[in-house]
């Protein structure tokens, strides 16, 4: 209905002729357009359709409150394809042609890569609210996801205390995130101390279906009489076939146990889990957290939904917050201009789903708690441990030694994504 | 013997496409940039930036036409080439960026700093020069079509066959582009861009520029296109496609009339290429996927192949339908597409232009049926 | 509950000691302890109660290692839970008594971790030496021989003492081996233990024979390294052995995923881009199925698989029926084009499923049958994939039968050599054209019943499978079935014997390499036809 | 190289080809001189196009010398290269060049450079249309020289084929059933012209036709099961028993 009328609406203003661009500006006036990102089709669309969902449900829940400074908030929603020239394309059309206030999405690094250009040219705002490799901070992006000291550290730390573990498997699709993250955990695990041939690295293309081989390694590596783990940041699709390879193999969570980056509740949904019990994964939020705000959402994202069985994710928390965040930066500033949401949204804190609030740090990324879950019969998990206090996103890693001389402080008068504390100096101005 | 080759190129649909060609490679930037943005004519950057992007896919279907559409070869790797290109412009992108990378490494770009790479590899040296990536841009894709089709062609490897390890090759370079110890930035590719020969890549200007290079670099493929199909080997490549052994036993050498089109079509993709990666910005594996180089066939065939206008047409049109329905219909816009390939098989064999010289050449009650569809004839279907 | 009864019972005998009523709220007590503190200090409660000895406590325990024991958050009580419904049952962990029914909101979980369950094994196993079951001895002879702690030496020695059964013994011997190897017995025991583990240690004993032959002096290091050396020999012949089975079983999926293809692109040369589809089919049939299964008749569950393939096999026969009338027959004599025409179709295909059920992945279980692994000598075949491989070759040669023994099959090889022949004597070649292409369509939907058993059943699952499905027919060599099959096998093999040394991307990369070189070799693959015929 | 091949146009000695086990050639043998017109009649299967197969370069035959010009070895060749030596040949299935039209078809045919870059830059001479003025008029197609070859009559199209091997100037030209699907008006005329080629050139003509055989009135070889039955006079092998017996009687 609602599509209808604007379609006639549309209509009526082509006719209009000369009227036509006032009535345009005064129709963009009553409401505040907010785009949609996410790929509804290609290979991401598994992992970025229920995010798009997650974004039609705040919008709507935020209208039903009334709105932004009065005027209702209207989605605009494009499928990038999981093509990602695509993504700068898509960009470019809601920020220049929709002229929509704030973009929410992307999820892998390259489509993020490539919208970036299009964002710091045309000043746009993203909220990108996946867990990623770090090594980024850009004026015009918010990362609400976790940077690699928000999950993939905290994880480390969790199995060398708690799991003794002394011999590391770091499994991964080989592209950026995994390899940067591989980085950071060997250098880590160095600095505590473990020997060079006690950590295997191993990387498999995309959607690697084929796990015999490597997972048999796995065994073997693990048989050295030496507590073993696997930290898997294995991507996507291939995680089903390795999962069950692993149940197959016999390599129970007590034996090998494997602690993942990528897999959460909606990746789990496909699979059976009950030979997975007791492997881990590291998000900042489950869906299992005890907290009202965390009720409250799921039982919003079920009925808006229409489906009993649909689960939450770390993602959607992350737009939860992400949105939240825009949303109070907006009231705040009582504008959408770009500059100064992006002024004011720095310090602005906002509840997150395990019950405390998170921050938007100077480096615009975000400060969360690190949960540890195993995963059970249902496919949810259970939540095993958690840092004893917030953790403050780092955009650069210290334990890469060129990231490590780098800070980021988009506040005025440095407003810097990365200003060199050696040389004193903001490296590639305007990245 | 140039000058005949040109002339012979100019027919009069030639003339009328290359015009158009050149008036919208001069006039819509005129408009983007010399008209107030509230001008009726004003055209905005976005749909600069759009249409540059599908002149440079319209080169790349052209460039397919040529082996396909005139000589049977039914490449299914063709993105590779268009990649290949793009792969080296980007090269020449990323060493523009000098020390003004996150990391302020004057010469490695940032995806080797944080991977630890202490020096560039030595096939990245070169490609801070322009003239040098310039010459890339042909040789590589040139290279790799002349080795590939070098060994395809004298096996006489035709028809599925071909096809089918034409897209093994693109294939194979995906997967070789994704590993992250290539040195090609992985499945993140070459991004971050600032400037192309001194001009800042996301000037109005510089974007205006690149799309009139898009526009004239079509027209001049064209030209060659059309005086290729229109010379005495452009009367040999049809005898090759629609009769193989037949051209042989006359005494052509088929490897190498083959191997030229081949060729000289993936120069034409690198081109494509080239000019495409500063105008989205980004280059990465993802163009080597199959499944590109299948969407550039079915332009090809949905503007109607063997015509060298049909592929143009094709490329902007279902381009330009991707564009609106993804975002007019972003959940069902696949249906759309795939119901048009399904139609233009079926109902439009020929694609749009050749049904359109059908429709005409009916009206005007030509004596000449048209010729049998070309891959009817039973060894181009072999 | 009643598997516990017997190790309780041993329990009660080894310690010798009653229960008095002092330890029994002592015990109550500790139990009940395990509602407080953090997961860390859960340990030191387990060894606590492990230390009062008291065969009370391994109900409680074994409740806490599966996740079922909770406590009440009013008075912190700890309770082993039974579900019911959405309520909980509590049990008394002591008396084993019912104590109620409480809601899941007045509950909290006692939470543990890996490493406590692995704890709680340790605890439980060490008792289960005793065991009446010679499974449950070997078993828990198995856990000692993992973690060869010299603190269980004193125990599994008594437990040799009255051992009867040989199999149970060999497997303490072998347990008691690895644990001297890591106390300070004489050498001559250690030379005892290094040539016990040797001869029947079996692949696991390599990295303790290794870890003993750099650690210790003279003898003992020369029989180690001796030791190693035949070990390591002994692996790489069973790795080799493996590698070839990792290669059938890989080689197997390509066959499936290629052999509808086979038909489809082979017999009848429509380049079949929606293949993959119909594979895909395949799997969300079986999902459906499981689903109906789930929900109205969950005894069934193991025959999920084997209901699911006939509809399979009809639902992607159906659609490729529909496929060939509707499309495919306006373009016979264009193969090429019909390329186009089916990637349009595999287009639409793919989003109706995503449009009907989402675009995440779907959860299809593995039966019974289809999970564990079995071991022969150190080779190890996993169910799932061992019933692939048998599978493949069954529909293979039921695919292989139909072609060539039946008059359908006959009636197919004369259309597609000479279709106005085969018309002018009579056959229907619409009809044989049709259920040639549903056949190939179908089969492509039972190959999605198995692979959903090992992939992601998502709306891109063919999309994964269609370039290996080409690759395959071409390079055994288009019309030729035995080319399909030797074409997946030995692709499979190379892939699994490049793996190892290249890893998976590059081995992949070689493979597509080898088929295109192969290709200049063989221009019309493994098992061409030859002669004037092909020309025509 | 044998002494007997010297002084022939086309010498065969011993050559077997087998397909799958099958031998489609077994130790053929046969000598023509230059400017000789020659029939080869045999059942099917007798191995006829196989041995065209042969001498064009197309199949390579597993064992025996094949020699043009007395010294060439043709084995060692491809269909290209035999070509370009002055072998020309007309299929059993008229194969022209349909989504041209009867000139270009012939102007292709035309013996000039065949190389890539002398076709692109090549400009069609007043001596190029002056030869297909002159093949168009022998071949009767020079009210269709505007016509696609796909539109022409069966009939037309054999003739087009001939006309394009005329155009190619061969020494040699092999004709496989070249009034299959003729009119005997058409036959006739054929006949004519095969005879009038053979006047500046060699020619073996496969055929089934006797009636063809006989008004070209040459030598005759007889094929069977891959080797020579009998070689004489069509009125010499029409006598031969085995002939009678293999082909003609039954």
């Amino acid at each position: 209905m609602k599509t209808i009328t604007k379609t006639i609406r549309s209509i009526g203003l082509a006719t209009l002729g000369a009227a036509m661009l006032t009535t345009a500006a005064a129709r963009a006036d009553d409401t505040i357009k907010v785009g949609i990102l996410h790929s509804l089709s290609g290979t991401m669309a598994i992992s970025e359709t229920t995010l798009k969902d997650a974004m039609l449900m705040l919008i709507e829940e935020q209208n039903k409150k009334g709105g932004l400074l009065g005027k209702q908030l209207e989605a605009v929603v494009v499928d990038p394809a999981s093509d990602w020239p695509l993504f700068a394309e898509k960009a470019r059309e809601l920020l220049d042609v929709h002229k929509v206030a704030a973009v929410f999405g992307n999820w892998t690094s390259v489509s993020r890569k490539s919208v970036l250009p299009v964002f710091s040219e045309l000043n746009g705002i993203l909220f990108y609210p996946v867990q990623y490799e770090g090594e980024e901070s850009q004026r015009n992006v918010f990362y609400t996801g976790a940077a690699p000291n928000q999950q993939a550290i905290p994880a480390v730390d969790y199995l060398l205390e708690n799991e003794e573990v002394e011999r590391w498997v770091l499994a991964g699709t080989d592209y950026v995130y995994p390899r940067t993250t591989n980085k950071i955990l060997e250098a880590y695990l160095k600095s505590k101390g473990v020997a060079e041939e006690d950590i295997m690295i191993n990387y498999t293309p995309f959607g690697h279906s084929d796990w015999q081989t490597i997972v048999s390694d796995i065994k073997t590596f693990g048989s050295a009489g030496k507590k073993t783990a696997v930290v898997s940041t294995i991507n996507g699709d291939a995680n089903v076939p390795f999962y069950k390879e692993l149940g197959n193999q016999g390599i129970s969570a007590e034996d090998i146990p494997v602690i993942a980056f990528s897999v959460g509740e909606e990746e789990l949904a496909g699979l059976d889990t009950e030979p997975l019990v007791g492997h881990l994964a590291a998000w900042n939020y489950f869906q299992s957290v005890e907290s009202d705000e965390n009720e409250a959402f799921i039982e919003t994202w079920k009925a808006f939904t229409g489906d009993e069985n649909r689960v939450t994710n770390d993602p959607m928390e992350a737009h939860y917050i992400g949105f939240n965040m825009w949303v109070k930066a907006v009231e705040k500033a009582g504008t959408t201009d770009v500059d100064t949401v992006i002024d004011e949204i720095i310090g602005v804190a906002v509840p997150n789903l395990s019950g405390g609030y998170s921050a938007m740090m100077p480096n615009h990324h975000i400060t969360k708690p690190v949960l540890i879950g195993e995963i059970q019969e249902d496919g949810q998990f259970e939540i095993v441990d958690e840092t004893d206090g917030l953790v403050a996103g780092d955009a650069w890693s210290d334990y890469l030694p060129d990231s490590a001389k780098l800070i980021s402080d988009w506040r005025k008068p440095l407003s810097c994504g990365n200003f060199n504390v050696e040389t004193a100096t903001c490296g590639g101005k305007g990245s | 013997m140039i000058s005949s080759f040109v002339f012979r190129a100019l027919d009069r649909r030639a003339r009328g496409v290359i015009a158009i060609l050149l008036a919208v490679a001069l006039l819509v930037p005129l408009a983007n940039l010399g008209l107030p943005s509230d001008h009726p004519l004003h055209v905005p950057n976005y749909t600069v930036g759009l249409v540059g992007k599908y002149l440079t896919y319209a080169l790349l279907a052209l460039a397919l036409d040529l082996v396909w559409g005139y000589c049977g070869i039914l490449s299914l790797g063709h993105g590779a080439f268009f990649a290949l290109g793009g792969y080296a412009m980007g090269m020449y992108l990323m060493r523009q960026i000098g020390s003004r990378g996150v990391y302020g490494d004057p010469v490695l770009p940032d995806f080797m700093v944080f991977l630890n790479w202490q020096e560039l590899p030595w096939f990245w040296l070169g490609f801070d020069q322009f003239w040098f990536a310039a010459i890339m841009i042909l040789a590589v894709p040139g290279l790799l079509a002349f080795a590939f089709g070098w060994f395809a062609f004298r096996s006489r490897v035709t028809g599925v066959y071909l096809s089918i390890i034409t897209q093994a090759m693109t294939y194979a370079l995906l997967l070789a582009f994704f590993r992250n110890e290539m040195g090609f930035g992985g499945n993140n590719g070459l991004t971050d861009f600032k400037d192309i020969l001194g001009a800042n890549i996301q000037a109005d200007t510089t974007r205006a520029a690149l799309f009139s290079a898009s526009a004239i670099a079509l027209a001049l493929a064209f030209l060659i296109c059309s005086g290729i199909v229109r010379s005495k080997f452009g009367m040999v490549l049809v005898a090759v496609r629609d009769a193989e052994s037949r051209s042989r036993f006359f005494g052509y050498r088929v490897e190498n009339v083959k191997l030229f089109v081949f060729v000289v079509s993936a120069m034409m993709a690198g081109v494509a290429g080239a000019l495409y990666v500063p105008q989205v910005g980004i280059i990465n594996p993802g163009e080597f996927a199959p499944a590109n180089s299948i969407e550039i066939v079915i332009w090809t065939a949905v503007g109607g192949r063997g015509t060298l206008v049909g592929p143009i047409i094709g490329a902007v049109l279902v381009n330009a339908g991707k564009s609106v329905f993804t975002a007019a219909f972003p959940e069902f816009w696949l249906f759309a597409l795939g119901a048009l390939f399904v139609a233009v098989t079926l109902f439009l064999p020929k694609g749009i232009v050749g049904a359109w010289s059908a429709a005409t050449a009916r009206l005007k009650r030509q004596k000449a049926k048209p010729p049998v569809d070309a891959a009817a004839s039973p060894e181009a279907a072999e | 509950m009643h598997r516990l009864i017997r190790p309780l019972t041993l329990l009660l005998l080894l310690f010798a000691v009653l229960p008095t009523a002092s330890a029994q709220t002592e015990l109550g007590g500790l139990i009940d302890a395990l509602s407080t503190g953090k997961l860390k200090q859960r340990s030191g409660q387990i060894e606590a109660i492990a230390a009062t000895g008291d065969a009370r406590a391994v109900p409680a325990l074994q409740a806490l290692r599966e996740g079922d024991l909770y406590f009440r958050k009013s008075d912190k009580k700890v309770f082993i839970t039974q579900k019911d419904g959405k309520d909980f049952r509590l049990i008394d962990p002591l008396s084993g008594e019912l104590a109620g029914t409480e809601t899941k909101k007045a509950l909290s979980k006692v939470k543990t971790n890996n490493r406590l369950r692995r704890q709680i094994d340790d605890v439980i196993g060490a008792l289960t030496l005793l065991s009446e079951d010679p499974q449950t001895r070997i078993a828990a002879a198995a856990t000692i021989f993992k973690t060869a702690d010299p603190a269980s030496l004193e125990t599994l020695e008594a437990a040799i003492a009255q051992e009867s059964d040989a199999e149970v013994l060999a497997a303490m011997q072998r347990a008691r081996a690895a644990i001297v190897l890591k106390t300070d017995a004489p050498d001559s025991d250690k030379i005892e233990a290094i040539e016990r583990l040797s001869s029947d240690g079996g692949r696991e004993a390599l990295p303790l024979l290794t870890a003993m032959a750099a650690r210790s002096e003279g003898a003992v290091a020369a029989a180690a390294q001796q030791a190693v050396a035949k070990a390591e020999r002994t692996a790489a012949l069973w790795d080799t052995g493996q590698t070839i089975w990792y290669g059938i079983s890989l080689g197997s999926v390509l066959l499936l995923a290629a052999i509808g293809l086979a038909v489809t692109f082979g017999v009848m040369g429509v380049i079949n881009m929606a293949h993959g589809e119909m594979v895909m089919l395949g799997a969300y049939t079986t999902f459906v199925v499981q689903e109906l299964i789930r929900a109205n008749m969950p005894g069934l569950f193991d025959y999920s698989l084997a209901i699911a393939l006939p509809l399979a096999f009809l639902v992607s026969g159906a659609c490729g029926f529909a496929l060939e009338r509707g499309v495919i027959r306006f373009l016979y004599g264009r193969p090429l084009e019909t390329l186009l025409a089916t990637w349009g179709v595999s287009l639409i295909l793919q989003q109706a499923i995503r449009t009907i059920f989402g675009p995440t992945n779907q959860e299809v279980g593995n039966p019974t049958w289809m999970s564990g692994a079995y071991e022969l000598g150190g080779l190890t075949f996993t169910a799932n994939r061992l019933w692939i491989v048998v599978f493949a070759m069954i529909v293979f040669s039921a695919l292989f039968v139909v072609l060539k023994k039946t008059a359908f099959g006959l009636q197919m090889r004369a259309v597609t050599q000479n279709r106005k022949m085969a018309s002018s004597m009579g056959i229907r070649t619409p009809w044989v054209d049709a259920l040639t292409f549903a056949l190939g369509s179908g089969i492509a939907g039972i190959a999605g019943v198995a692979l959903s058993q090992i992939a992601n059943v998502s709306p891109n699952l063919g999309q994964n499978y269609i370039i290996d499905s080409f690759m395959v027919v071409v390079f055994g060599g288009v019309g030729n079935l035995w080319g399909t099959l030797i074409g997946a096998m030995s692709l499979g093999i190379a892939n699994k014997f490049l793996e190892p040394y290249a890893g998976a991307v590059l081995a992949k990369i070689l493979i597509l390499i080898l088929i295109i070189l192969f290709i200049q070799k063989r221009p019309k693959g493994l098992f061409a036809l030859k002669g004037r015929a092909v020309e025509a | 190289m044998t002494v007997a091949a010297q002084g022939s146009l086309l010498y065969l000695d011993a050559v077997s080809v087998a397909f799958d086990g099958f031998k489609a050639i077994n130790k053929l043998s046969l000598v023509l001189e230059p400017g000789e017109m020659r029939a080869i009649i045999g059942p099917n299967g007798a191995g006829k196009t196989t041995m065209m197969d042969i001498v064009t370069g197309k199949t390579r035959p597993d064992s025996g010398d094949v020699l043009f010009d007395g010294a060439i070895d043709l084995t060692r060749h491809d269909e290209t290269t035999i070509a370009e030596l002055g072998i020309g040949r007309k299929f059993q299935k008229p194969t022209v060049f349909e989504s041209h039209t009867v000139q270009h078809n012939l102007e292709l045919a035309l013996n000039r450079p065949r190389d890539v870059f002398s076709t692109l830059f090549h400009r069609t001479t007043d001596e190029d249309q002056r030869q297909i003025d002159e093949i168009l008029d022998t071949i009767r197609l020079t009210h269709r020289r505007e016509e696609y070859a796909a539109n022409l009559s069966h009939g037309q199209k054999q003739w087009l084929e001939i006309g394009m091997l005329i155009a190619q100037e061969p020494k040699l030209l092999l004709v496989d059933e070249p009034v299959a699907g003729m009119t005997d008006a058409e036959t006739e005329e054929t006949a004519r012209l095969l005879r009038d080629i053979a006047k500046t050139r060699s020619v073996v003509v496969v055929e089934h036709d006797m009636g063809f055989i006989r008004e070209l009135d040459v030598k005759v070889t007889v094929l069977a099961e891959g080797s020579v039955l009998a070689e004489g006079s069509l009125d010499h092998v029409s006598a031969d028993e085995n002939v009678i017996e293999n082909y003609l009687g039954r």
